[in-house]
């Protein structure tokens, strides 16, 4: 067993601990609450122990795929020839961080949903599939297998967001789930037509990525089918305008799900943008991306025009996330190395930032029961610690050096600044009005009067401060010391087809 | 000798005789007499092909046999619901058990 | 020659019959051209030389199948004034025809590979019974538990619960 | 202790931040001693950092600087370094900042006592001062934008320290958000310069532009969205709004920000960067420009005003306009001393009127107080000083920082330009003498406020006096003799200059005409506001009133924004979300979900639940499909 295989076997327990974690819950008797939210609890903490350990492991200056894991599932029938599909496992300079990111906000989710009673057994197996799915679709470089996770983790939310939800949790789950599998009918299609165009007989990432680079995928081809790609996954990046579903559907999602909805699962649209559309398809990316950023630029500033008059706490943060999310495919649309690195920065960032502040509304309204901010006033007074953590997260969401939005924000715009000046300019005033609309958040919810119908609302809890305090370390590394981040990502980033140093 | 062609006819006339018969019919039994006819039909296409094209492997004659075995099962439980929708419809017409839709 | 003749006989027999089994006004007499009819398919894998498979036919057929057919539908007597046929039949002609268009310029124009016109290769019994049992023995289990399955469930439908 | 480890002074307050944010509601006293003691540090670390710079300095070819700096990511060829650059101007801005910091540190154990949250107040306030301190040392542009946003931030906290008001909220939220637009300028300018020279290295940037590398239009477009930052933080026209209004923080916290931190930053920056200005075409003249309107506008404003705060707030605009006005006649040492001298009587303006609101007992209307001298000896006394020193008497410490700043804008720009800046030097000192008199000169208008007013505690007065000091010595900097003396090459003009050092001459035309405005101004403000009928004054408001009345309300800029923001920005929000509400979700997507629905409802139909009917559709597809399957095979 060499080095390198036994960190494969690292990345397979990262995305085994979550299906073992269902698995026990599943002969965990239901009445058994508490032994279900140990269960869940440790395996939240093996999951981020696993995700630190694979993002530390991974070499800096290595290959770029490193901790591989090859296991034939299917080769050498009908259709398929030689490793037809293979569960090929690895991590690339991308999916380090991004993993991660995803056993920062599991953890943080995990324990954030130690007070759900209703069905809690139910709930976390659910919560855990997703989460498998996540590791999945990050670890995955079998095109079949990629799919296959990026809908284990899509399908559970439906669930998820319809029975333990809020505000019209029928509309946003329903709405949500068929948007997020209208996007999945596209990538289906589309990886059908990449596989039959290259015709390698395999589902191999790999030797699909060298298809698209020899030659093999034609220019037409690739012309026709990215756009297929880009708006597949671009549905669930909350690619303006298919970007309905995250205001309504984070309006409805439980406190833990808003939190791996908004932290985890928007990232897999985008890192879908970077595998399927620019590693497959170089050229149609190449032909594409104009048109991707003019849609970056407009759900940029739309989604923060469009919070700036929003009254409820969820609909701020899900057009903060239009937003925000605006910028990783902005960063994904300059095609150069410090853009590309920023996107995925910005994945990162939005990630913990949005789950910190979805944190902090559930921590509210567990409470208070409303989210219009019109009710609130001066809960500085009796949350104080609340209002630190979400202060953070605000201060986060816009762009305050020193946490980690800046960090991403500052080398989308460079990137941007490359190639496309203007869309640039028009980037950060959007971050202006990031700053116009959390500091008005702060100052109807926060600050002023005090209004004494709050009176009894209780600070957060010791689990959900520890969780926060997870999510603003890492909000604090990466906006102070970024090289480990920029380290991975940048090589990597480098390494990609059509990406201009 | 007789050819093979005179057989498909043979079972072709069968085939669309039971299809209208399952087209046509109302009485449940009668249209599951005339799905008979169709699998009959099409059990005589398979053996005679086996015997003419494929007397080696004879794949057509051993699916006859599953044919029937699959059609009797079939009738028995088709009777079945025949029997079970008389009595609690008081008739055994098809058309007239049109409570699945909308 | 004089096998010809028999197999034309036989024929024209089963079509008559099948015709019957769809056209006839009384129920009982369909009941009865259908076993006019199985037989002649019988008879047609006489003709091919599977005799094993005739034999099946006419005990699985003639006797058992009728009979199940006779039996549901003495139980589920019909109004002798209403009608047999369904409002659609004209157009279940039409489709029938067309079908039967299609089938025989098929078989017709397709130019089977081999030798068609010479008289079938008699498939003896021991190969019946050697593809039967080992080449496709798992089908041939998994068949027989969908008989038992059937029969249950046969069962069960048709029974008189309490309270009926 | 060298000059390399000039980061400690802004290290030892940011790391007590941590401390007293964490900890600080459990130590004694919320820990306001370490606050005191991390600024203390600071202020004695910046002599042996001063020490040492000296101690390196080139006599000979009169320009020195340390830098030192490390690697902080690399990807490709984008590298990110961060570090400090130490020279001349970095050592005036410490000067500043860490004295006034120590003053403010101190005047606000006194002031602050007894405030809910004063270990979070002492904490923000190192952060501050940290984040200032981090501003002026850096090296790169990057590291400069870094801090110029916690230092906005910071502000932000102090200004809403009093949360509970509203008015506090929202004056913090205005300061945020404004200067936060003119920062969009600066992160547009910061990329740009990068963009044309591949590095955020503030010398090299200099150096590329001097060596005409940037194309001039380039050059002028992109130094000039940096200096839209400058005037977000420095509060020039027209982002001018917010300064008055941060008023509503702690009044130790206005006198941070009005004297050593936050809006000394745009000129901080402005000044560092002023070879590149000088490069650029035209960039010089509008800096100028943007200078003088404010001072004007804000000279005149401050008249109608009656908030002793606001007063003195508006006269900082006035003062900041004429930095910038120094800086545009190309004299960063003008523009610097201004800085200083300026930074030190304001500084002990507003420690005095906090001296003056806790004497009072929170009282900061003048028309409520007057003949507080008596009471308030020593805050009296001092703010008296200061006051002359504002109005631009000699030998106090301003006269000699305009006097410089009047030579260069001569020099510069000529007649029009140096009798604008005169002008509003002018305006200064009558409504800095109303200011007084009516605080505390004649005769109490209130007997209750005045009976209960008394002197402030020594850890309050202590700062002032040692301001006060300053307000009279600091000027005398200009003077080479006083320079070298104190170690440095000579006077201010030789420490901080463009090109080339200046020696110091007093022009003896410039002084008089300078002291005779000034005087002139003294003795108008004297004679109108003197006594306590307002005769004069009042008579003089009705004679115009509406001149009058659109100096009260502040020539409406703040309503215009107001109106701008309610019927601009948020209407396009308002369309926005009724667009994506109404358009693409009620429309788009529902809407689509509404016709597969509708379709359904119509289709369904198809549906007769009639097994024949299903099976006669099943034979008509298959021979439709073979039918059609036969027809494309032929």
């Amino acid at each position: 067993m060499t080095f390198d295989e036994g960190q494969g076997y690292a990345v397979l327990a990262t995305l085994a601990a979550p299906l073992l974690a269902a698995l026990i819950l599943v002969f965990i008797p239901g009445t058994q609450k508490m032994a279900v939210r140990y269960v869940a609890a440790f395996f939240g903490a093996v999951m981020l122990g696993l995700s630190i350990y694979v993002f530390v492991a991974y070499q800096v200056d290595g290959e770029q795929i490193q901790m591989s894991l090859k296991w034939v599932w299917v080769e050498n029938t009908a259709f398929l020839g030689k490793d037809g599909i293979v569960l090929n496992l690895a991590v690339d300079g991308i999916s380090a961080p991004m993993a991660l990111l995803t056993g920062v906000v599991a953890f943080a989710g995990t324990i954030t949903s130690w007070k759900i009673n209703y069905r809690n057994k139910d709930f976390f197996i659910l919560y855990f599939i997703l989460l498998a799915g996540v590791y999945g679709t990050f670890f995955s470089f079998d095109l079949f297998f990629w799919f296959f996770f990026y809908e284990l983790a899509v399908m559970p939310l439906y669930l998820l967001i319809g029975v333990w939800g809020s505000t019209r949790k029928e509309y946003g789950a329903m709405k949500l789930t068929l948007m997020l599998v209208g996007g999945s009918v596209l990538i289906w299609i589309g990886i059908f037509a990449v596989f039959n165009e290259a015709n390698l007989g395999t589902f191999d990432m790999q030797r699909l990525f060298a298809a698209g680079n020899d030659g093999t995928l034609s220019p037409t081809f690739q012309k026709v089918f990215f756009p297929m790609f880009v708006v597949g996954c671009g549905v669930l990046a909350a690619l303006w305008p298919f970007h309905t579903w995250s205001p309504d559907g984070h309006m409805s999602a439980p406190t833990a799900v808003s939190m791996v909805h908004a932290g985890v699962l928007m990232k897999l649209g985008a890192f879908g943008i970077i595998r399927l559309g620019i590693q497959m398809l170089p050229v149609g990316a190449e032909f594409w991306m104009p048109g991707l950023m003019v849609l970056g630029v407009t759900g940029a500033v739309y989604g923060a025009t469009a919070a700036l008059t929003q009254r409820d706490f969820k609909l701020i943060s899900g057009y903060s996330s239009v937003s925000h999310m605006g910028y990783v495919l902005m960063g994904l649309a300059t095609m150069n190395q410090i853009g590309i690195t920023g996107a995925v920065l910005q994945m990162f960032s939005h990630g913990v930032m949005t789950a910190l502040v979805f944190l902090m509304i559930g921590a509210l309204y567990d409470q208070a029961h409303t989210r219009d901010m019109k009710d609130f006033g001066g809960i500085a007074k009796v949350m104080p610690m609340w209002v630190v953590f979400y202060a953070i997260a605000g201060l986060a969401n816009v762009g305050l050096p020193g946490l980690s939005g800046f960090t991403a924000e500052f080398h989308i715009f460079v990137g941007t600044f490359q190639t496309y000046p203007v869309f640039g300019a028009l980037a950060i005033f959007a971050a202006a009005l990031a700053a116009t609309y959390m500091l008005r958040m702060f100052s109807m919810v926060f600050f002023g009067p005090f209004n004494p119908r709050w009176k009894d609302l209780k600070d957060l809890t010791p689990l959900e401060a520890m969780a926060g305090a997870l999510l603003i370390a890492s909000i604090v590394v990466m906006g102070v010391w970024w090289a480990p981040f920029t380290d991975r990502i940048g090589t990597t980033v480098a390494a990609l087809p059509g990406v201009v140093g | 000798m007789v050819p093979l062609e005179n057989y498909l006819v043979l079972s072709a006339v069968m085939f669309s005789l039971g299809v209208y018969g399952v087209l046509a019919r109302r009485n449940a039994v009668l249209v599951l007499m005339s799905v008979e006819l169709m699998l009959n039909a099409v059990s005589l296409n398979f053996v005679a092909f086996a015997a003419y094209l494929d007397p080696e492997r004879i794949t057509g004659a051993i699916f006859a046999v599953f044919v029937i075995t699959v059609a009797a099962a079939e009738v028995g439980l088709a009777l079945a619901i025949v029997i079970r929708l008389f009595r609690n419809r008081a008739t055994s017409n098809v058309d007239e058990a049109a409570m699945m839709k909308w | 020659m004089a096998t010809e003749v028999l197999w034309w006989i036989f024929a024209v027999a089963t079509v008559l019959l099948s015709a019957g089994v769809v056209f006839s006004r009384s129920v009982l007499h369909s009941a009865i051209f259908l076993i006019g009819s199985l037989g002649g398919v019988g008879a047609m894998y006489v003709f091919l030389t599977v005799d094993f498979l005739a034999l099946v036919q006419f005990l699985v057929y003639g006797g058992a199948v009728t009979v199940l057919i006779l039996l549901a539908l003495m139980l589920t007597r019909t109004d002798a004034k209403e009608s047999l046929n369904g409002t659609q039949a004209p157009w279940a002609a039409l489709a029938g025809a067309m079908l039967l268009a299609i089938l025989v310029s098929a078989s017709v124009a397709v130019k089977w590979p081999g030798d068609i016109d010479d008289a079938p290769t008699t498939i003896p019994l021991e190969t019946i019974s050697e593809k039967l049992f080992v080449d496709f023995g798992p089908p041939f289990v998994i068949a027989s538990v969908l008989l038992l399955v059937a029969l249950v469930g046969a069962i069960i439908l048709a029974r008189q619960e309490e309270g009926e | 202790m060298g000059a390399e480890q000039a980061w400690l002074l802004a290290a030892i307050p940011a790391g007590v931040f941590f401390v007293l944010a964490l900890f600080g509601r459990y130590l004694p006293r919320g820990g306001d001693y370490l606050g005191v003691a991390a600024i203390g540090a600071s202020f004695v670390l910046f002599f042996f950092v001063a020490a040492d710079f000296l101690s390196f300095y080139d006599f000979e070819a009169h320009k020195t600087f340390i830098t030192e700096s490390i690697s902080w990511s690399e990807i490709g060829n984008f590298k990110l370094r961060q570090g400090i650059h130490v020279d001349a101007i970095t050592i005036v801005m410490f000067a500043v900042i860490t004295t006034v910091s120590l003053m403010v540190n101190i005047f606000s154990v006194g002031y602050m006592k007894g405030e809910p949250r004063y270990y979070w107040f002492f904490a923000v306030l190192q952060l501050f001062v940290a984040s200032m301190l981090l501003l002026v040392m850096a090296d790169n542009l990057l590291l400069v934008y870094i801090s110029w946003e916690l230092v906005g931030v910071c502000s932000f906290l102090l200004i809403g320290f009093y949360w509970e008001k509203r008015s506090a909220t929202e004056a913090a939220k205005k300061a945020f958000i404004t200067t936060r637009i003119g920062d969009v300028g600066l992160l547009i300018g910061i990329i740009l310069l990068w963009k044309e020279t591949g590095t955020f290295d503030i010398q090299q940037i200099i150096h590329a532009a001097e060596a005409g590398e940037i194309g001039q239009t380039y050059l002028f477009v992109s130094i000039m969205f940096v200096f839209l930052g400058c005037m977000g933080k420095s509060a020039q026209f027209p982002f001018h709004v917010w300064l008055p209004d941060a008023m509503e923080g702690p009044t130790p916290v206005s006198a941070l920000i009005h004297a050593a931190t936050m809006v000394v930053a745009g000129v901080y920056l402005t000044a560092r960067l002023l070879p590149i200005f000088e490069a650029a075409d035209g960039a010089l003249l509008v800096v100028t420009i943007v200078g003088l309107t404010t001072a004007l506008l804000a000279s005149l404003i401050a008249f109608a005003q009656t908030d002793i705060k606001r007063v003195l707030a508006y006269s900082t605009v006035g003062k900041l306009g004429l930095m910038f006005v120094a800086l545009g006649a190309g004299s960063p040492a003008a523009g610097l001393f201004l800085l200083m001298t300026h930074a030190f009587v304001k500084a002990l303006l507003f420690l005095g009127s906090g001296s003056v609101i806790l004497g009072t007992h929170h009282n900061q209307e003048m028309d409520k107080l007057g003949g507080l001298w008596k009471k308030m000896p020593i805050t009296g006394t001092t703010f008296f000083v200061a006051t002359l020193a504002l109005a631009g008497l000699p030998p106090l410490a301003m006269f000699w920082s305009e006097d410089e700043l009047f030579a260069s804008v001569n020099h510069e720009w000529g007649l029009w330009a140096l009798v604008l800046a005169m002008l509003a030097v002018f305006a200064t000192a009558i409504f800095m003498v109303r200011l007084f008199i009516r605080t505390f000169a004649g005769e109490p208008r209130d007997r209750q406020v005045h009976e209960h007013a008394r002197e402030t505690p020594l850890v309050m007065t202590g700062p002032l006096v040692f301001l006060c000091v300053l307000a009279v010595v600091s000027g005398l900097f200009v003077f080479n003799g006083v320079g070298s003396a104190l170690g440095f090459p000579g006077g201010i003009g030789e420490f901080v200059f463009l090109e080339e050092p200046e020696r110091y001459a007093i022009d003896w035309t410039l002084a008089g005409i300078s002291l005779a405005v000034a005087v002139a101004g003294v003795l108008i403000g004297a004679y109108v506001y003197w006594g306590n009928s307002l005769v004069r004054s009042t008579r003089l408001a009705e004679a115009m009133p509406r001149l009058y009345a659109a100096l009260r309300n502040k020539f409406y800029i703040d309503e215009m924004y107001q109106y701008v923001i309610d019927r601009g920005v948020l209407g396009v929000s308002y369309v926005v979300s009724w667009f994506d509400r109404y358009v693409v979700n009620d429309t788009g997507v529902d809407g689509s979900a509404q016709v597969t629905g509708y379709s359904g409802s119509i289709l369904k139909y198809l549906q007769t639940g009639r097994v024949p009917n299903y099976a006669m559709a099943i034979t008509l597809g298959v021979v439709g499909l073979t039918v059609a399957g036969l027809l494309v095979r032929a």
